[in-house]
């Protein structure tokens, strides 16, 4: 199924994009992606960590992903 | 009658406009936080900042957080307001205002909401220095 | 350079003023008390108030909140500024700025001042009804 | 010897005075002082305390006054 990627901050610059369009298998959970992405993105390694929001909301690790699903990496914040 | 008022924008912040939006006939004190930019970092002199948010989602985690606010504390109304873009030193990225009957309560909102509008809201700084620029907070 | 502003005055309080006396490029935030003048005091209607002062001593007690908050506090910069003669609701009777590099001492100092304001310095206020007057924290 | 009495805030309507010289005995505490006042202003018991500061400063009960020292008479506070 396809999602949208959206990076913002640092994970921006790492990975050289804004927004992607991502093939992700059937049943996947966030968890499941996030596993992917630093296969496929190995820089985003040099980071701590990053959480993830689906459709504009923080979303669990178990959460299961739909497909057109908008889902964004979210490096840690420093607004403020 | 609307008790927050939740605003990211490029324009300069003016304290002003959440003095007046919190400020009512009802209220006995006013708590505001400002942020602004330093023009130091952990002894390295900063040039200026850039401000970025996923402004949707920002939006809303904002609104939480004044939903938050109104529901925890003895408070008439709430704003939060913040900057994206470039930010020069002294400018102000943040402005947090909360009116109440009493003080305690306004202070304690105040406090709530800006601490949590550095853990949740997705907005990201970037410092920029002499010889270079660096996401602040996402280094380990 | 002075690092406190002590002013009692029956001119109207300004907020800016407070702001551009405490702002500063080393400072990263900004905590801000306002008092406002309430129209209603336990179930009663306020038409209006009035603030009389013993001048001298409570801008010499004013000082000494201002000092010991510079003490006590990681702080830069602190206004403590209030308004004496006849105040109409929503009008402005005090005003304490305080900035600093790290917010939590902004708030500590901010509360602090506050607090010890309304104990120790000699201001006194009359609430006036359309019954009638009071004056404030004088009857047992 | 003379001293300088100030009043404010309630005391002044109690008392009906702004400021008054006052003879005292040559030696008199604060809290002579006080005792003083409640005897001669008896409209002053109509307040719960009152603070006494010498010479703009807050004085303690046991300070004993000094020939023109500028005494105030301090009701309970409620600036802010």
């Amino acid at each position: 199924m396809k999602i949208q990627l959206l990076f913002f901050g640092i994970t921006t610059d790492l990975v050289g994009e804004n927004s992607i369009f991502y093939e992700l298998k059937s049943v996947a959970t966030v968890q499941d992606l996030k596993n992917e992405l630093l296969l496929n993105y190995s820089k985003l390694k040099n980071i701590e960590e990053f959480a993830i929001a689906v459709n504009e909301e923080y979303a669990e690790n178990d959460l299961v992903l739909k497909e057109n699903d908008v889902v964004a990496i979210i490096p840690p914040v420093s607004g403020g | 009658m609307k008790k927050s008022s939740i605003i990211i924008t490029s324009e300069k912040l003016k304290v002003q406009d959440c003095y007046d939006f919190v400020q009512d006939a009802a209220c006995g004190g006013i708590a505001l936080f400002v942020g602004t930019v330093r023009n130091h970092t952990k002894n390295k002199e900063v040039s200026h900042l850039n401000f970025s948010a996923y402004e949707p989602m920002a939006l809303k985690e904002m609104q939480k957080i004044a939903a938050l606010a109104l529901a925890k504390f003895q408070i008439h109304k709430i704003a939060i307001h913040h900057a994206i873009g470039e930010l020069q030193i002294g400018d102000i990225p943040v402005i947090i205002a909360v009116s109440s009957a009493h003080r305690k309560a306004a202070f304690e909102a105040c406090e709530f909401a800006i601490d949590t509008l550095k853990e949740t809201v997705p907005i990201w700084k970037k410092e920029h220095f002499n010889d270079g620029e660096i996401w602040v907070n996402s280094h380990p």
